[in-house]
């Protein structure tokens, strides 16, 4: 398995080798599936758009619709105008969602194409229906990473629809971050339970966790609202979970309906679910009720118990920056050794907030945005850890290096966990232990010594 | 239960009670105009006797939600990927590599611990904005370079996505450079995405480069098989979920040699001498014909069309490589090997069939196992009642009868087309032109296809790059009890309660090549049919709510 | 591991090897701490109660409380009177306890103390104070199992406690069977979520399962309050979750206050949650929202998408009966191919109840009641199967034949999920199938040939 | 951080600002007459150059929560339990069998593959109503022969559970005639659950078990250790957590050979063998002092107690068998192994002293650890407050000097005492008389043990046997940072944010013992105390909410 990897870091400058993100259509996409019956527009060559569909299709084991503008080698040079106002007319005429979110590919930013030109004259010569929406953002593949692409959408939704009537809504925007549809639905369940009036965009459970019902609806009843996304104009305030993917959407509302906004990390173990709770707490001025602080004690309780098996257990985590950010926090809070912390997403803020939350304590971590999973592996060769924690794109080092791997992120291609059980909230944080302290249990029970066989632990 | 009705002829007069002619015009119906005189010519009832012209390989609509990919899908995904001991890089963003990176199931075994094999590693240049403005060329060979300093394979092999084309970075002259500089094989795949109409650009692109930059390299004797007196290649056949292997274990049970399968679990230095084998027999046309003819009018290397997929046509396929040899022990040990095989399936086949007989598949997927899977299904005697491929062209429904007449659009056009001309010195044809018109007068056929529709039911329906709305019509009408399709459709259709194979993918299961492979097809199939999933659907609180109707709503 | 077992059923009449089953006294212990303000109390020497004290704690990893007897041999010899009454008035004057329940063993069984004069003696003679309630079961260690004691505690409540006053309470009684915290707990909230008013007896959520607040409460607020005990004799019905630790209190309370009942196998897995769903739904009258429709649609949905991994894998099941019941039925519903299906736990019921799931689908499937362990050894050894599903002492098997396990029952004492995520229910379902999917697949990524190694599964 | 006043000379006189008797008040107040009296005599301020007469070994008060097991638990789960290779049958109904399976961590290593180690099974004639009824002796001959027939084992052991002893089966004859029929050594242990106060009477009659029916039995040399200059045997170490394997390899550096360790880690040939030792040493006093004195009796062996748990007790213990030894080149080679130890954990230990110096233990369990690892704790400057056994008797408290002043009572008159007289053969003392009365008067000392008191500091609270209601009083009062107790415990203490340390099963970790496992224990406290978990129990909304208030209730 990866048998040509060696140890030590080998110089690379034009390589990229098992890289630890991808392209920003992706995020723009899934993003898109967060609004309520809206039909994501792929703006380019049919293949990002199966790719995107097939790639979000593995993760989630779910129906992802997404239509594209199938450019040919015609396209390519005299424009994508005609496609993309086809592709309208045949969207609107045959799938009749309420909005079509257009992103563009690395083709259609290469020519230069003018989304919002297109749409403005698709709409003047009739080819958008009446009360029908079009929008836009700008993905190139060449910028940024899979979480730019989600954070521009999410900007886009701001941009396109948010509205300041200059009557209060009441309501906090939680704006999430690219979670998973189990971590959305616990984020509302969470705000639900502390009282707190609430606009949650995007949202995507009830999108990409639908129940087996024997009837197919392409558009389910989960997605954010176009009536609520408009109404985040008028919210008190922004909750942005997430400095990558949530933090630009948030900044936009500022900047145009003036809603302040705070910036917290994604509610992933103790503290950050701690602060996910109280600043709602704060802001919609509620008492939490006994029924979180029972959970959280819950899981309190379990850290504590189960401590000595994470004390100082070296750790990979990988993947996308927000989740990467909060997982790292939650493993200091667990007693793990974050040795490597490791995003393919390129942004400065990464490193500052991790060495932030690592603060003096771990000398030897290794702090690496832009990077890839090759790299990754390489340090691990020459200095070994006993935990990867990341998508599953990390079970290839786990089974050349013999470690097992906590599945954590997007995508995860081979198992079902993040589509049952939430990573947010106390309840998340559980799942976590629950799944690190088998990981670690169950290698040390298969590999240890016989003697050292134990009933119980 | 199916409730097939057909005339006297065989033909389908109505499934469920709706005829062909009424489905397909439920699924037209409503069309923007443009977009219904284009799918009018992509769906069709079948006439088995003299198909229809089908309006295969043309534009996607935009707008439309399709299963189709890119042409460089169809190229470093489908017909390069699998080679293992080369290094591919792709040129251009992140995405394009990321996504083809493990994602096929092209399944490799190296030789030995330590070996490369470079499926598990996904290289790119990973280009950003200043190389998008300045040109990504330098970045190109900076990349080669750095991958052949750390691991110094025997070929590198690169891939042009599209903003590559737009800006114009000629990657052939940085291969050539490149392969100058470090003394190997380096070469380039123009398959930028927006190329052709689908991924079967990529095809033809592949197989022109796999032809120009590896067939022939290697004139040495092919190892331990030199001397062996029967030796073919196959192409046209991935490996997905092991089926080379199952293919490869068959054939040598009979005594056949395979030099190389096209790309399915091969390696380098199969590719560079495979042209010293005897025979090619070619599994998906469409993706591969173009080897078959190159490499027959080069080196004189005969070609026909086999199925591996389905126990009866494995039968068929093995009777007709020994009969192209017409050694007697051959086609003796190949006699013997079939009843033994069909022996060890024999039970399962029976009893699958005996539980699903009559029941209704449909099938939309690739450019040749919608036709192909046809054939396990009728092993335990279920109908295909409507199928399509997603990227074939006219010949792979109609036959390469109708080769001369299809018009070469603009997409295709700008495709190259190879010429080649006999090999000076190693031309030699495999039979004489005289034994070769024999065998013909005798029924043997080369360089044949027949398609899909000629061995389909009259008035099936025949679907070409089937759409979402399309499908959804087919399934409420018809109410297929399986359908095959890919990962894109599976829980689209499953969520309608009818299960779905994916036959890309397997599922993640296989292989269902060759006998053994039929055997864990047919348990599948069992599986999927059987499921008790689908009866726990309505609660039991819901005796009288319909599936699906909303449950009630109470605070 | 387990070097000396050999393939093959050896012919044992008298020697019990590696017991899929313990005594009495733990079950009645454990069923006292589900009522509030309970202690447990052990009529017998003292290493009983500290086994079983220590058993239940290395399980819950939670403070369990409970007194002794202390017997010696004097106490032996001339009755455990003075013990009992010296206990009860250390208990209640040390630790104040509304209840005390006493359970035997096999040592006060044998001497054979009259528990019920015992305490009616204690309290003419003013050693149990006003107020206060002491109740009893007769929990000899040489009759039935662990099961057998817990239902007889719960059957003790019923008889102590229960009262018909003529006025129904409109509630149901939920007799939940030996399960864990986490499962009551989901027990009661699926309950909520239909609307139903009911009693949960016993009930052990927020007395074995707490948070970690920084107080140690000896009776912490769970534990179905004694008030509420009583009044389940006015119930409109009680459901029974299970033959052999819900059934006979069940039947008691019929006995005793005319309460009829329904017996349902514990809700474990799609079918078993069904029925307890609609129970309750037909009982109260109420309908079923469409969050619980949702949350089987969910269920169903992954059962069938993680289908084919699961598709006749053939699988010991082991444990206690009642469990095993439930888990049976869920093994089919998935595809499993129930191989071994044992109880150490004697009685003819559990074989029936097997037999009736199994149908005629599993003509090789082996089902004993009375066995144990080594035999499921002995057999697994001649005819192996790909999964155990059990409890913790089914990892010696699962090391010494390479085949993983999936924890389930009693007791879990080298793991943590049992304590935070139910088995029952449909999200107990879910955390089944996630527990199942990630062994067959860990187990799979970790012994097949590296060319199987796989991406997407 | 800790607040510890002392007097002059050294003794506490408050804690946290609680003088020790006003912390003793409060312990004792409230409780009725009965229970008050005799826990008084329990619970003592510590004079460690008089102790005072502390009333241990005395019945366990029924209604108290108490950490003490029963006999059964002392003899089959902590002497014999250890022993791998004599297969372990426990007569009675299920549950004591059951329990005492695999749960107390003594670890033991099978030399080949295959060998039994029957620590992995569980083995008991299961009672039924029916053998209460109509006696067991039946069933557990037949058990027997069944253990026998399938496990072919050296030897067998039995236990009698509560009832056996009162339904009056014989297992001893039992065993008897199974040993004549099977030609194996069987033997019996009438360790009933009721007999004595606590687990300690079963150490008592596990020790005369394995003095009668395994000490002495093989005389052959003792393969490659025969001829070792220094043989020693350990006895009181169960290889808890692998404390023996350290121990072992420490003395093994040294030069001295461990023929047995009684009974941890060991072999039943180990044992029958063992009596070949020029030394015993003793580590845990009370479950083996009968053992150390029978075979000196017998055999002529000397004894004298060691600890090796904390590294200047180990440094501390090896030095006295080398002298013990008086050989120079022993004498040395102990002093490097010492330096290197010492000079090997001296980092961990500087690092882990300097966060914790000064902070305060309290362990209650056992009984000898809470004795032991008052040096653990103050190898890194940790005082111990507070500390009790939970089943020792008095002269593991004050000193085996006061031997002849402890009053037998009734519960400990039923264990037997066995008469040893000197081997008439073997008998052979390893010292002459006079070289042992110079060694003593020169201040080395035999057969010794000072007890727990005298080590501890003036006025700190020796509490026997605790209960769960003085724990927390202690808690409330002292806020020890750090606890060491049972399994029965460790939660509650946790519950009220201490965390604790269990010295039976050490939390599944270590081993402890000698120098790796004295850094194993520094690095394990200093994570304990270090641990971040206390700090989270308030949430930040509840920021003047006190600990443990209860969290508003909103709807």
């Amino acid at each position: 398995m990866l048998d040509v990897t060696t140890a030590g870091v080998s110089e690379r400058g034009a390589l990229r080798i098992n890289p630890a993100k991808t392209c920003q259509p992706i995020g723009a996409m899934y993003a898109s599936l967060g609004i309520h019956s809206c039909m994501p527009h792929s703006h380019g060559s049919q293949g990002c758009c199966a790719y995107h569909r097939s790639h979000l299709t593995r993760h989630f084991k779910e129906p992802v619709a997404a239509t594209t503008s199938s450019f040919t080698e015609g396209a390519s040079v005299f424009g994508g105008l005609a496609n993309l106002q086809q592709a309208l007319v045949n969207i609107f005429s045959i799938y009749n969602p309420e909005v079509v979110a257009v992103h563009t590919t690395c083709l259609s930013e290469v020519i230069g194409d003018d989304i919002p030109t297109i749409i403005k004259k698709s709409r003047d010569e009739g080819k958008i229906p009446e009360g029908k929406t079009v929008i836009h953002a700008n993905t190139p593949s060449f910028v940024g990473s899979n979480v730019t692409g989600y954070a521009n959408m999410c900007t886009a939704f701001v941009t396109y629809l948010a509205e300041k009537t200059g009557e209060s809504s009441d309501a906090v925007n939680i704006m999430p971050g690219w979670l998973d549809p189990s971590d959305m639905r616990e984020l509302k369940r969470l705000a639900d339970e502390l009282g707190v009036k609430y606009t949650i965009c995007p949202d995507t459970s009830d999108v990409l966790d639908l129940p087996q019902t024997g009837v197919y609806e392409m558009y389910p009843k989960g997605g954010t609202p176009i009536a609520e996304v408009k109404r985040m104009g008028d919210a008190v305030k922004t909750l942005a979970l997430g400095e990558f993917t949530a933090y630009p959407p948030a900044q936009k509302l500022l900047d145009q309906c003036e809603v302040p906004f705070e910036k917290l990390d994604a509610p992933i173990g103790l503290a950050n679910t701690d602060r996910y709770i109280d600043t709602l707490r704060r802001i919609a001025e509620v008492e939490v009720p006994a029924s979180i602080d029972a959970e959280r004690g819950r899981l309190l309780d379990v850290i504590s118990d189960i401590g000595q098996y994470f004390h100082n257990v070296p750790v990979a985590i990988f993947g996308d920056p927000d989740v990467v950010i909060g997982m790292t926090r939650f493993a200091v809070e667990l007693g793990l050794y974050p040795k490597y912390v490791f995003t393919g997403s390129p942004g400065k803020a990464f490193e500052r907030k991790i060495a932030e939350i690592l603060g003096d304590q771990y000398p030897d971590a290794v702090v690496r945005q832009t990077a890839d999973l090759f790299e990754l592996h390489e340090r691990i060769k020459a200095d070994p850890v006993k935990l990867l924690i990341g998508n599953t794109y990390g079970k290839f080092i786990g089974r050349a290096e013999g470690i097992p791997l906590v599945r954590f992120g997007f995508p995860v291609l081979d198992r079902v966990g993040h589509r049952l059980f939430p990573a947010v909230g106390y309840r998340g944080a559980m799942h976590l232990v629950e799944k690190i302290s088998d990981a670690l249990l169950d290698h040390r029970d298969e590999t240890c010594p016989e003697e050292w066989f134990e009933l119980v632990q | 239960m199916s409730d097939i009705s057909t005339t006297e002829d065989g033909a389908f007069s109505a499934i469920e009670g709706v005829s062909p002619d009424a489905l397909r015009e439920q699924m037209l119906e409503g069309l923007p105009a443009k977009t219904l005189r284009k799918r009018s010519k992509q769906i069709l009832e079948n006439d088995p006797d003299s198909p229809l012209v089908i309006g295969a390989n043309t534009r996607t609509i935009p707008g439309i939600i399709t299963q189709r990919g890119c042409t460089y899908a169809g190229c470093r995904g489908v017909v390069i990927g699998p080679i293992h001991d080369i290094l591919h890089i792709t040129h251009g963003p992140v995405g394009c590599s990321y996504y083809s990176w493990q994602t096929r199931r092209n399944l490799a075994r190296t030789s030995e611990l330590g070996k490369a094999n470079f499926l598990q590693y996904c290289m790119t240049t990973d280009m950003q904005e200043d190389h998008i403005v300045f040109g990504g060329e330098k970045r190109l060979a900076a990349a080669i370079r750095e991958a052949y300093e750390l691991f110094k394979p025997k070929a590198i092999s690169v891939y042009a996505t599209c903003p590559v084309g737009l800006i114009g970075d000629d990657i052939h002259s940085v291969c050539r450079e490149a392969s100058k500089e470090l003394g190997i094989n380096v070469f380039g795949f123009s398959c930028e995405g927006y190329k052709g109409v689908s991924q079967s650009a990529g095809h033809h692109i592949a197989n022109n480069g796999v032809f120009k930059h590896m067939i022939g390299l290697d004139d040495a004797p092919v190892g331990e098989d030199a001397d062996a007196p029967f030796k073919i290649n196959i192409l046209g056949e991935y490996n997905i979920g092991g089926d080379a292997w199952e293919i490869d274990t068959l054939l040598r049970k009979c005594g056949v040699r395979v030099l190389a399968t096209l790309s399915g679990g091969v390696t380098y230095d199969e590719i560079t001498s495979c042209h010293q084998a005897d025979l090619n027999v070619v599994m998906c046309h469409r993706s591969i014909n173009y080897m078959a003819e190159m490499m027959e009018t080069k080196f004189g290397i005969p070609w026909f069309k086999v199925n591996f997929i389905g126990a009866d046509s494995t039968a068929k396929s093995l009777r007709k490589i020994a009969q192209y040899f017409g050694d007697e022990n051959l086609i003796a040990r190949t006699e013997e090997v079939i009843a033994q095989e069909m022996e060890a399936i024999r039970e399962v086949r029976l009893e699958v069939k005996a539980r699903h007989q009559g029941k209704k598949a449909a099938l939309f997927v690739g450019g040749s196992r919608a036709h192909h899977y046809q054939d396990l299904f009728a092993d335990i005697g279920m109908e295909t009642i409507s199928a399509g491929y997603e990227f074939a062209h006219r010949d792979d429904y109609e036959g390469r009868d109708v080769l001369p007449s299809i018009k070469v659009d603009a997409d295709s056009r700008n495709i190259e087309e190879l010429h080649v001309d006999p090999d000076p010195e190693r031309f030699r044809p495999r039979i004489s032109p005289e034994a070769k018109a024999k065998m013909i007068a005798n029924g043997f056929s080369f360089s044949d296809y027949q398609g899909m529709m000629k061995e389909m039911k009259k008035r099936a329906l025949v679907i070409d790059d089937i759409s979402h709305h399309e499908l959804e019509k087919l399934i409420e009408t018809w109410k297929p009890d399986i359908i095959g399709s890919g990962i894109k459709d599976k829980y689209i259709v499953e969520k309608m309660g009818v299960p779905c194979k994916q036959l890309h993918s397997y599922d993640y299961g296989g292989p269902y090549a060759a006998f053994t492979g039929a055997a864990n097809f047919y348990k599948e199939v069992d599986r999927m049919l059987s499921s008790k999933v689908w009866g726990y659907v309505v609660p039991p609180w819901v005796k009288d709510r319909k599936i699906g109707e909303p449950a009630a709503v109470v605070a």
